[in-house]
């Protein structure tokens, strides 16, 4: 895998090859408020914005590409995309294949239950159902407490978040698994519809995913990262998107 | 009685009057041959006379029981019991290709007229054996000759024992030399006093075997009697006409006429 | 070596609902696909129109979008709590969708057979119900076989879609298998179930088409 | 209001893709599946048995796989560098999966054409492409304008697999809206979209019957 | 010089020796009836002579061009050369249904010989008027009778100006009364002194029309010689047998012997 990506970082990209210093992205369109369109159909979130400031601090051009998250890997190491960016957990068995980036940010996986309902822990859970976007980190969360998971009546897992809501809402399911940011941008319209538990599973991190060869590329993000940390730009994209600042770069 | 009245039939088919005014009557073990031009009506009558098609007005009636009167029909049980006095061999036989012999012949008489299986195989049976065909009742109707499947579609119509036979052009679709076969079976039926009503171009059978021969034209009887008047010294002025054509393919030998 | 028994344990549970779904369909709407064929075949323009509106939105939209609908419907228009709604709704958008694709292929089927095997039985009494299972209906079968096996063989396929109301079918668990080991591998492996199934299904027909073939 | 025409706009932006698969999977996958029928009709066995093992392994797998398997096989089996490749993958793997259904279609169509034809032409003196290209293949083309009918449809709706390689069609535009605004509203009007498609094709292919139907 | 030649002409189907050493010539003008029994391989030797089928061995030949010798084949480009000599009219047409009346005429003339389309039209409207089709040149085939269809058969096979006409059973797929029409024509082709060979179960046609019968049985030719001495009189038991049969439906009205 690594016979082309393997000395230097941007000058191996296949997918913008016309150019030396275009960086693909690869990211999900449906996973706000992280990376999704807006109405308008243009590509925002807060790892978009992150990304479009530290490749142009760092003299590259970026070019967003949407893929199919249940590919992302293959994505990656087919050389289409240089990074995955986008509320990419770092995990254990993702660090086997990819290359991780600094953790920038904090994230939990939280539990949503309607407001009226009667579950009101994890443990009134049990024997419950409980939905959760398919592929996605929350189904790696929940791997990790298999006493929790094997205490559930039935784990659904759907496409996107939104059926998995729509699913919670129609009765279909007790409680979603969740991303805490991605709930808080679902929850926002109806704050009142939903209740978030006070348990949640491990906390995580959300990383830049690289090619294992492109330390180089790696270590230079890292750098930028402690750079936009220094001057405030982290927090003021965050405060942006989050009304205050969750990153976690020291 | 007869066995079959038709009385002032009329049918149209849109603009098209294909039946107008047909009256004639066929009395017991009588066989007559319907004979006239392609679209003169032959196969409409049939079809009307087998409920297969409505009359517009006139009379049809079985053995004094009426089918229809001015046009109208009675109720589907009436209409269930004539459909039982009578049987029609289609020009293509129409066998059920699905069914071996012995069940095309045995299928209504079990089903239709409730009739115990056993008794029903043993009859049909016999009409095959009757028919030469003892020894294919298990076959299909697709492996048999054309000659073999007409024989099947006669056996199937005589199995619910009807009073009168109907036959649409049953040598036509057949090769020549099966001809001679198949009107051997129909001559055998008419020596049995079998009553047959069959609609035919064989004007060599229609001579040799009918009681009377009925010719039609654009939907009227031009005439009627006996065949050896008919056709060799007809009439009316459009079945001499119509006869002459015949007489090219060498029915008489004879070379007279030119067609029309 | 362990790792793939247990991937296949679960790829083998995940095609049990694969089944369940391509059997219960199969159940309903093979029958369903003949009312509708009817319908569409009515001399009534007040039955056949409508019949054919119905075939064109079901068959004219994905199954996705049906099975979406179907599930949804029930709580976002008339405000009912869906319960354990997923698997039978699953059936429901299955069973409808495909009972207009069979409905058609047996319309073709119906309007092949000659009008005199209807006029033969007519005139030997039959009624139009005797007509119609003991004469038309076994010709009609021998008819559709070619088609239905296609149509079939897609339908295997597509009990992937059920993954979109959250059924855990072949297709979604071999997609989180993928995710989960960064692998290709439960993907390619699932593609050998269905390919397996198809197989199995083309044998089925080619073996129902010479038992049928004992007559043309 | 303004907002849905926005969002009617982007839908169409991706209706485009989806026509573009639509085109031009027609345009290499309709010729395509004449040679690959009649490599299933060869009496050469070791023409026919390949061909017929391809058709079984294309048809009985899903398009999915297809795609992800057409789209990655070049970097993976042959590290080969995958560049634009995105949209050239999708248009592979359509041409091919659906050649291999056509060409089942063609086969039925070829099939059905009496021998007296070619002996016709042969004993006239016409040469096997003549007999081909003027007598047999308008022929067939009437007799396949209704299974054509279908699968043409059935490939309006597939076009939206091509988002697992990430192409941005209306499936996938619609999605993505749908999650960003939380509404099944974008879902519908894709569904209407390809209703609309499906009509059209449908309608096409009724023209088309009539166009042919001076003879029979 | 004959016009055909045909030498010790053998075919088989696998174990099913379907003909055994034929042989017999064809001159100029002369039309020759063949009749037999189904199955005695009429039709096989009709598709031996237009290169449908391929023979085993014996020798055909066309005005001195050999088409094959000792069941070898010359190539590509002779057999074409031969094909040009000979038409056939098949027994159920096969005419091109998607084309019109005139282009089912013209095609080959166009696409084969290479003439130009006006004059290919010209020629062909000429055979179709002398068929009597002239009003149908625009037609489709479907939409004529089985009479019409035959005619525009020969007008296609005439088109590339034979020197000999094949037909397989012209008239057996024909209703009886369009029977005539299509001997006319055949009379007329005759009288016009075109050469004929005509597989054939009308007697009549045979023995008025044609210059010599063949009767074959089994693969072998079991008689030959002049129509009116083989129907008549046929010296051999198997073709008295055969012949008996047509008595049946009024060939000559005679009614002397059932069918065996
Ligand atoms: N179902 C129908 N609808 C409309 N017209 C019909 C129908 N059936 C028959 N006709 C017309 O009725 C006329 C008589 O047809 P019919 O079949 O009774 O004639 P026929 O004497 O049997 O002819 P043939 O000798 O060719 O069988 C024809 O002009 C035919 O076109
Ligand atoms: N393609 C074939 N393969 C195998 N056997 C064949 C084939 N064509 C003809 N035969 C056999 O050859 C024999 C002669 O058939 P042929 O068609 O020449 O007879 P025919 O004299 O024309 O009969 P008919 O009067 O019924 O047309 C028959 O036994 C037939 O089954
Ligand atoms: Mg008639
Ligand atoms: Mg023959």
């Amino acid at each position: 895998l690594s016979s082309c990506g393997g000395d230097s970082q941007s000058s191996q990209t296949a997918a913008g090859g016309e150019k030396k210093d275009t960086i693909v992205v690869g990211l999900d369109d449906q996973f706000p408020p992280m990376g999704y369109r807006d109405d308008d159909g243009n590509l925002v979130g807060f790892d978009i914005d992150i990304a479009t400031e530290t490749f142009e601090r760092m003299g590259m051009e970026v070019k967003l590409q949407p893929i199919d998250w249940k590919v992302k890997e293959q994505e990656l190491n087919a050389e289409t995309v240089d990074c995955l960016w986008n509320g990419y957990t770092i995990t254990d068995s993702r660090k086997e294949e990819v290359l991780f980036s600094d953790a920038y940010m904090k994230n939990r996986q939280i539990i949503v239950v309607m407001a009226d309902s009667e579950v009101n822990s994890m443990d009134d859970l049990s024997g419950k159902k409980l939905a959760l976007q398919s592929e996605s980190s929350a189904s790696d969360a929940l791997d990790s407490v298999p006493d929790f998971k094997n205490s559930l009546e039935e784990v659904l897992l759907f496409d996107d978040n939104n059926k998995a809501l729509m699913d919670l809402e129609s009765g279909g399911a007790d409680g979603v698994l969740i991303d805490e940011v991605v709930a808080r941008y679902y929850t926002k319209k109806d704050a009142s519809k939903y209740r978030i538990l006070d348990d949640s599973l491990a906390d995580e991190e959300y990383g830049v995913g690289f090619r294992k060869s492109d330390e180089e590329l790696r270590d230079k993000v890292n750098e930028t990262f402690k750079e936009m940390k220094e001057d405030g730009t982290l927090a003021e994209i965050s405060e942006k998107w989050f009304g205050e600042d969750i990153t976690t770069i020291q | 009685m007869a066995v079959l009245t038709v009385k002032n039939a009329k049918k149209s088919f849109g603009e098209n009057h294909v039946l107008n005014d047909i009256s004639f009557e066929v009395g017991k073990g009588e066989v007559i041959a319907i004979i006239g031009p392609s679209g003169s009506g032959k196969s409409t009558l049939l079809r009307c006379c087998t409920i297969l098609e409505h009359l517009d007005g006139g009379l049809i009636q079985y053995s004094g029981d009426v089918l229809c009167k001015d046009g109208k029909y009675g109720d589907k049980e009436q209409m269930q019991n004539i459909r039982k006095k009578f049987g029609l061999v289609f020009q293509n036989f129409n066998l059920f290709p699905h069914f071996s012999v012995l069940r095309n012949v045995t299928e209504a008489p079990i089903r239709v007229a409730g009739m115990d299986r056993q008794k029903a195989e043993a009859h049909g049976r016999e009409l095959l054996h009757k028919m030469g065909l003892s020894e294919k009742e298990n076959a299909y109707p697709c492996e048999l000759s054309g000659g073999q499947q007409q024989r099947v579609a006669i056996a199937r119509a005589m199995a619910l024992d009807p009073d009168i036979l109907f036959f649409d052009e049953p040598t036509s679709a057949l090769d020549p030399e099966l001809t001679g076969e198949i009107l051997k079976v129909m001559r055998e039926l008419a020596e049995e006093h079998m009553t047959m009503v069959v609609v035919t171009h064989e004007m060599g059978f229609a001579r040799d075997v009918a009681d009377r021969v009925i010719f039609m034209d654009k939907g009227y009887i031009v005439e009627q009697g006996d065949p050896k008047v008919v056709i060799d010294h007809p009439e009316n002025e459009r079945t001499r006409l119509f006869l002459q054509r015949f007489a090219q393919d060498g029915v008489s030998s004879s070379k007279e006429g030119e067609p029309a | 070596m362990n790792d793939l028994l247990s991937l296949s344990l679960q790829l083998l549970e995940g095609f049990g609902w694969t089944l369940a779904i391509f059997f219960l369909t199969l159940l309903f709407a093979l029958p369903l696909g003949m009312p509708l064929a009817m319908g569409r075949m009515s001399k009534h323009k007040w039955i056949s129109k409508p019949v054919e509106f119905i075939l064109l939105v079901v068959r004219g939209t994905p199954l996705m979008l049906q099975l979406i609908f179907v599930y949804f419907a029930p709580f976002y228009l008339f405000g009912m709590p869906l319960g354990n709604y997923r698997f039978p709704a699953t059936i429901i958008a299955f069973s409808i969708n495909y009972s207009c694709y069979f409905a058609e292929i047996y319309r073709g089927g119906l309007e092949s057979i000659p009008v005199g095997q209807h006029e033969a039985a007519e005139v030997l009494g039959f009624s139009k119900r005797q007509t119609f299972f003991r004469i038309v209906l076994p010709q009609v079968l021998k008819r559709i076989v070619p088609p239905m096996g296609n149509e079939v063989i897609t339908l295997v396929k597509d009990t992937a879609l059920a993954q979109t109301i959250a059924i855990m079918e072949l297709f979604r668990v071999a997609q989180a298998a993928a995710a989960s080991r960064t692998s290709l591998v439960p993907l390619v492996m699932a593609g050998v179930f269905y390919l397996v199934a198809s197989f199995l299904i083309t044998r089925a027909f080619n073996w129902a088409e010479r038992k049928m073939s004992y007559y043309h």
